[in-house]
């Protein structure tokens, strides 16, 4: 049958920028480790890597089941890889049905390779072979490449239970065709399942090798995507995981949290290396007291960490709104998932922007951060902690589902004292020195801390005076809101303006926040490649915003924001400029520049991909050409 | 008291007078049983020689959560409801600072009925005291958890509907419960000498005050206050003991074990005559921040 | 000594146009209703009344305390009153402490009549007397009009308890002065004290009538507030009684919340009302619980509303998100305090609008009403209820602490059945109709309630399709938020203008929301009458908006928020517009409309007063003119 | 099933098959305890005649809280810890409806205890299944209150350092309680038993269900699965009546009067054996929407 390809040929070495592959199984059939395993032997070999977890919906769906998808996407290339990219190049897939899930969702380019496992061909129940032969038809039919796999049946020649087995099989025809450095596998493979006996190493290694010679003789192809092992050593995590050693380099040593998806792996990470380092993780009875366990540990002299998602977040407002009032540090990590509600757990948006800004009740100033790259989530924690310090404020860091799973190398960081936080202060307080000696210029005042002589008061949530005394003068509610105000202006006076990828003048500015930064600069790379009047920058800081936006954005003909949140489109019949929705961001931009920022967004619980980034620019960029024709 | 006195008296194991204690003028109403509690705290402080500055009063929101603006030592004033959790957070990173908790009978066993629960199951070495008048007083007479059936509230015109929780067996029915104690706010010696048996147990220490709030509950303890009898002393080697003098005006006095938590549940259900004194007490229950 | 004046002399009748009393006594001495029962009084006669509480800080502060004036502002008119004035015209005092603290306020008209009660210079407690005398004379000092009256010495005269008694006596004086309807203040009192026996009565109208001829004999003025008496039965209520009878009147019978003030005494009067008239008003444990079980109560087939203030609507930001997403039909009623956080409890402010707006994490889109006047806060829960139900929308309705104390005579509602909501449907559901059959242009879908065969279905907060199956199609979670968003629109097209008082174009606009309107429309009108070329408008609707607004602010040269919440002063050294945060209207304007609308707010925790905002729109009128001329 | 048929149907009095209550193909894993608890929920609807339409199954978030959308009634899927409330709104809005509240250890235990809580004291005519799997399932893994000292989970690698809160005796602490019962997944017959007495009685009834999930804490239950003499068959005329069949595999049986509230509490205690049956009920405790 024509499906499969001739057994003996001559192969032609091909040489890559980058591929996308797929790799895809029921959960429980390892093909998450292998993804993994493959990204990380990628990226000790130099080459830019980003991994995507594609999770399915229920803990453990049915075999066999659309819906059940469990693997991974990796991207490697040559330079920096910044996101997941388009549609894949290749995919592996241990059933046809998780197979047809990622192909219904368009995420396989068309007519690419696809490494298919063989034995549902042959298996005893009819109904099984008419689904996969189907299948697989159609997937002819429509130009796919299909290469049927005996993986299974490969396996058993070496293990016992193949169906374990398969996926280091895998990884060893992907090393094949990616011209993968063996060594190196057989090192990742000891580095996994080192915990276990030699046994289980060996006959692991055994199952990758034969996945190499299976490649070697069957397949026609062979790649290689050059790479530049960079001198510096690298760290390949996720975002959760990069949350979770940034708490530990800034110092933090509390963070109190309940569990919620995507949030908790960062604390299942802490949990585990503070057991080690010192510190504690509190999993508290739900997130109001998370949020109370920290405002108190971060009162009596810390600077507590709680970490969640939207529906914990919105638990946490009244707490965080009291932080804010009595001017206790505190670091919230929030990790954006699909709202309202419960939504979407496990998919990515970015919903959460201005329900962190505005959430609590009353006007509670706090500082935003979005980290937009998974580095830059270790890094934002370190700010985060020295920020709230210093302004003894409540310091957000938002994160997504995106950046918490996806993987990528990046330089190890090299620790430094500095990011620590100081030790508690314990010594008396000066005479006369008051809780909330606000500084009429910037607002800040000194802290303090129980157990230091001299410093005994009350602190409350009420409205209060320099003393932490409960105040029912007009002026001081006046000037208690004032101060609080001003710290987010002194705060902005020290931030530099966000950098700009492009020239600083043209048609099109592209502005956005989080985890979207790498496929909106990859799409803004390729049209300025193309000859496109188009730039792009990139907010760290929500509130207060960088200083010199306005100088920026008044460099372009028109300015779009690129979002994972919601906004109304003009071109519905109901909708337009007296009722329309704007993106967060673009509504905060407008707001503060009176600049026509409009705004592209998409809500589908996926990662916003560089192409589709690329088409909406495009359209964009038609409308101006031709209204400035 | 200037930085220089200070640290010279750090140098010497200090004691304080009450006075050291003593914050700002309490503006509660007048014949309001929370000034008893607070009475006693700054005597507890004072006789046990705490460092106002090594102590720290936690509280939420309500009448009674006011009560660390009149201690003048550390004081945490939070939000409805959220006590526990932020004493805890503060008893978690400061180990060697004293914190008690004042809530109300809404702010503990209302909004904050979750925290409470899991307060207990955590055992933090942390002195509660339960300020419980029945009622909400702050927000002007609304029906508590513990306002008796038929308690006539802004909330229930017509009287509330609903038989009074227990604070008491609520707490000794749950898991790793380790000091559960009852006072009244007219008899100060009792309340001073459970409070006291209270800070010195290790672990999460749960005393409920049955307090009168003239305001708005107006005379429900009346009969009690006026026989003596109707009260019923809990008298032990490791409980309460009732001085001879006391002993005259209460002479109602049983001896119970606070080892036996069947028997403790079995006494806490009953509210008349109204027990007084340890009712349970489990020295081994091991602290959450060990 | 010469603070009291000679005892007989000719008394001229000075006629006004309005003039502001102050009642003020320590809590317990009953100047409330006093102060209540001169409104009532006035307003019977068809004067314009607004009256304000004075309220203490603490539930029983101690006698005589500077912070513990209790009683009542009172502000008659030939006219409608709308809002509480600026300063007082005439003061009456039960001690001297009391009356320093509204002396210190600046409530007190420079000059102003001061009645003392002269008992305290006699007082046994020589620091009483001194206190009393060195108040006396330092007000004389200041050229106020004080006048020493001997009420507890003239009462003792008629009743045992003088110190019960004062208010009416008070009250008497009062009617003497105001030329009030004695038969009316007659009634009053049977109606106050009706319930008691009719000695009580009689004593009662006996101090009156003492207090009457002790000023017609000893006080050498006399005013008439001529008055239109109304031809419509009016009522003379406070908000939150409007409330109350608005939910009452919407056919909402079931109430679920959590003592809290300002908001609570809204749920006390229907506690009281519903006993009688069917309905309940549960109590429950928190606020979060209060919200899910209006919630669970709508679901099954009412409208239920829950009623709260700041805090407690940070709690419940989660479960109005679920109600968002289920789209169950739910009206919250937010009584807005002093915030952040606990912040003033009885004081108003408008703090809450954003995080009503934004505040549930993910995008929730929620109708947001505010009541501007206390005739508002009856009609607005009608409209809430119907918006609610058609929209299977949550509806927030924003009122304050103003409103919900203010008393106001108003038309008594005319009740009509079509205010009711409709019978719970248990009818079948049509073969084929889904949960969530969204229209593609509406968003809008028919309302499925337990009970109707056919209709059986899980609700759920995660995302789901039309059927309510729980989706993790990206189309699927898309089109969701798509379609409760368009909701907003349809609504938004229903909607008509918000009327512009004054010129339809000029040289400034001031725009408000919620309570401040009246005082915001008489600053107007009287700048207006100096020849100013101001207009103002005042929003009902905050989302949507109303249509046409953006045709109303390019009528003017500038326009300016009005607002009683935080906004940065540009003033300030490190304030400038890259960072200045601006009033909650103002930013949602500037978002919009890209008119750079400025701001002028106050949270100094009282009403803004009408001569507050005359100087502030008068400082930006001189600005615009210079700018302009 | 058209509109026509539906109505003509309800002009007799209808029965139902068990199809009639089953809706979408369950989600759980393989060997979940939902299963049984699941197909006991449809047959207490079908052999109590239960109208689909009449009947909602209220739930919070977690895997337990999935039931609602495999039954064919009126399901609330809600939020994390609100079950209680929303159902207590359905329950006050519409006396006509049947409740059903399904809820995991995390989501009435841990953020919804302040609820529960309450619901015990409201006491409205509503039917509760506490699936005690003693995890977060959903979440993957981390320690629940119900957990055992020294649980492996992600958020306690190490073993939690907490005794398992049991929700029997906390129940049992709470004013107004007024049905008790716990049963096991693995005992199909005496699961169906309980869940009808629960049902059939007048008040908030709470079950317990030990819930085993081989997913996270994999043969925790084994020991007492293969051991019934393991198993604690609480029979009382009023209570359990366990089969004869039933009753040559579980021996290890105990007459228990369920009016009896100390004993209750004392048999709650008991974690080994582990006891099945009615532990406490009071038909006499008003109910909230009366
Ligand atoms: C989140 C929130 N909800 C409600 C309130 C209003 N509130 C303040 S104190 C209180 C209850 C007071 O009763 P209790 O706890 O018994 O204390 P008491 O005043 O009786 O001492 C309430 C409902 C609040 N401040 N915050
Ligand atoms: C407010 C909020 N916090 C946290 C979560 C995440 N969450 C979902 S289910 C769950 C706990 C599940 O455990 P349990 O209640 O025992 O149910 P099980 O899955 O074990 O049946 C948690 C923490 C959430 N959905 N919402
Ligand atoms: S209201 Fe009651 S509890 Fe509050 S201060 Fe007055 S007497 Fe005390
Ligand atoms: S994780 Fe556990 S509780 Fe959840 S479905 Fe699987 S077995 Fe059942
Ligand atoms: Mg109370
Ligand atoms: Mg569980």
């Amino acid at each position: 049958m024509n499906a499969v390809t001739p057994l003996k040929f001559r192969k032609a070495l091909q040489t890559l920028d980058e591929h996308i592959v797929e790799i895809m199984s029921d959960s429980g059939e390892g093909a998450q480790k292998c993804g993994q395993s493959f990204g990380s032997i990628a990226a000790r070999m130099g080459n830019g890597v980003w991994t995507v977890e594609i999770i399915p919906a229920e803990i453990q769906p049915p075999a066999r089941s659309v819906a059940g998808a469990s693997g991974n996407r990796i991207r490697i290339g040559s330079q920096r890889v910044t996101n997941g990219g388009d549609e894949a190049d290749i995919a592996i897939a241990f059933n046809e049905q998780v197979l047809l899930g990622r192909v219904n969702a368009g995420e396989l380019k068309p007519g690419c390779i696809i490494l298919l496992e063989s034995m549902w061909g042959e298996h005893e129940d009819p109904k099984i072979v008419a689904q996969y032969t189907e299948t697989r038809d159609r997937l002819l039919g429509e130009g796919y490449r299909v290469i049927e796999v005996p993986m299974e049946h490969e396996c058993r020649a070496l293990v016992q239970d193949p169906r374990k087995g398969k996926n280091m099989f895998v990884l060893g025809m992907l090393c094949n065709v990616f011209s993968l450095d063996m060594n190196l596998a057989r090192e990742q493979i000891a580095f996994i399942f080192g915990k276990k006996d030699r046994k289980v190493v060996q006959s692991n290694v055994a199952l990758l090798e034969a996945g190499w010679n299976w490649a070697e003789e069957h397949l026609d192809f062979k790649y290689r995507v050059p790479a530049v092992k960079s001198t510096v050593p690298q760290v390949v995590i996720n975002g959760n995981t990069a949350v979770a050693l940034g708490v530990l380099a800034s110092g933090m040593d509390i963070c109190a949290m309940y569990p919620i998806t995507p949030a908790t792996s960062a604390s299942h990470y802490l949990s585990d290396v503070f057991e080690k380092a010192g510190g504690i993780v509190h999993q508290a009875e739900d997130e109001i007291a998370a949020c109370a366990f920290a405002i108190g540990a971060s009162y009596a002299g810390k600077v507590a960490v709680t970490i969640t998602s939207g529906p914990g977040y919105s638990l946490k407002q009244e707490g965080i709104g009291l932080a804010v009032m009595a001017e206790i540090p505190l670091v919230v990590v929030n990790v954006q998932r699909g709202g309202p509600s419960t939504g979407q757990p496990t998919k990515v948006e970015q919903g959460d922007l201005l329900s962190v800004m505005f959430g609590s009740h009353g006007d509670a100033p706090k500082v935003v951060m979005a980290a937009s790259t998974i580095e830059d989530c270790f890094y934002s924690m370190i700010t985060a902690r020295r920020l709230a310090e210093t302004l003894n404020m409540v310091v957000v860091v938002l994160s997504d589902a995106a950046l918490s799973t996806g993987q990528q190398p990046f330089t190890r960081p090299t620790f430094d004292p500095d990011w620590l936080a100081p030790p508690v202060d314990q010594n008396p307080v000066p005479d006369g020195a008051k809780p909330y000696d606000w500084d009429a210029v910037t607002g800040l005042s000194r802290r303090f801390v129980p157990g230091q002589p001299n410093g005994m008061h009350t602190l409350t949530g009420l409205a209060h005076d320099k003393a932490s005394r409960v105040a029912y003068d007009p002026e001081i509610n006046q000037q208690g809101l004032h101060a609080r105000s001003l710290k987010l202006a002194a705060l902005q006076k020290m931030l530099t303006p966000p950098p700009v990828l492009g020239d600083p003048t043209g048609d099109l500015l592209i502005v956005g926040w989080g985890s979207t930064k790498g496929a909106i600069e990859e799409a803004v790379e390729r049209l300025r490649a193309e000859g496109h009047k188009v730039s792009s920058t990139h907010l760290q800081f929500l509130q207060p915003m960088q200083p010199g936006i306005k100088e920026i954005l008044q460099g372009f003909r028109k300015v779009l924001t690129v979002e994972g949140n919601w906004a109304d489109d003009p071109r519905d019949p109901l909708i337009d400029e007296s009722n329309r929705r704007y993106s967060a961001l673009a509504m905060l931009l407008r707001a503060r520049f009176l600049v026509d920022v409009d705004c592209w967004t998409e809500v589908r619980g996926r990662p916003i991909k560089p192409g589709t980034v690329y088409r909406a620019i495009r359209e964009r960029l038609a409308q101006i050409e031709e209204t400035h024709a | 008291m200037s930085t220089a006195t200070l640290c010279l008296q750090h140098l010497a194991e200090d004691r304080h007078a009450l006075e050291d204690y003593q914050g700002g003028v309490p503006r509660w109403c007048k014949g309001c049983g929370d000034n008893a509690i607070l009475t006693a705290m700054q005597r507890l402080c004072r006789d046990e020689g705490l460092r106002p500055e090594k102590t720290v009063f936690v509280s939420g929101i309500g009448c009674s959560s006011r009560l660390p603006h009149y201690m003048r030592t550390y004081g945490f004033h939070g939000i409805h409801g959220r006590a526990f959790p932020i004493a805890e957070g503060i008893k978690l990173a400061r180990p060697d600072l004293h914190v008690f908790v004042n809530t109300g009978d809404g702010d503990c066993c209302s909004i904050g009925a979750a925290h409470w629960i899991h307060a207990i199951r955590y055992n933090m070495n942390i002195t509660v005291l339960l300020h419980d008048n029945h009622i909400y007083g702050l927000t002007k007479k609304q029906a508590s958890p513990t306002s008796p059936l038929g308690t006539r509230s802004n909330t229930t015109p017509r009287g509330s509907y609903l038989e009074a929780m227990s604070p008491l067996t609520v707490t000794l029915g749950v898991q790793n419960v380790s000091f559960v104690a009852q006072a009244v706010d007219w008899i100060p010696e009792s309340l001073f000498q459970v409070i006291t048996a209270a800070y010195r147990h290790k672990g999460f220490s749960f005393v409920r005050v049955l307090q009168r709030c003239p305001e708005f509950v107006g005379n429900m303890y009346e009969p009690w206050v006026h026989d003596p009898q109707r009260m019923l002393m809990l008298t032990h080697e490791h409980g309460l003991r009732v001085s001879p003098a006391l002993s005259k005006i209460y002479r109602n006095q049983q001896e119970h074990d606070p080892s036996d938590i069947h028997r403790a549940r079995e006494v806490a259900s009953s509210e008349d005559p109204i027990p007084v004194g340890i009712l349970y007490r489990n020295p081994e229950v091991p602290c959450y921040e060990d």
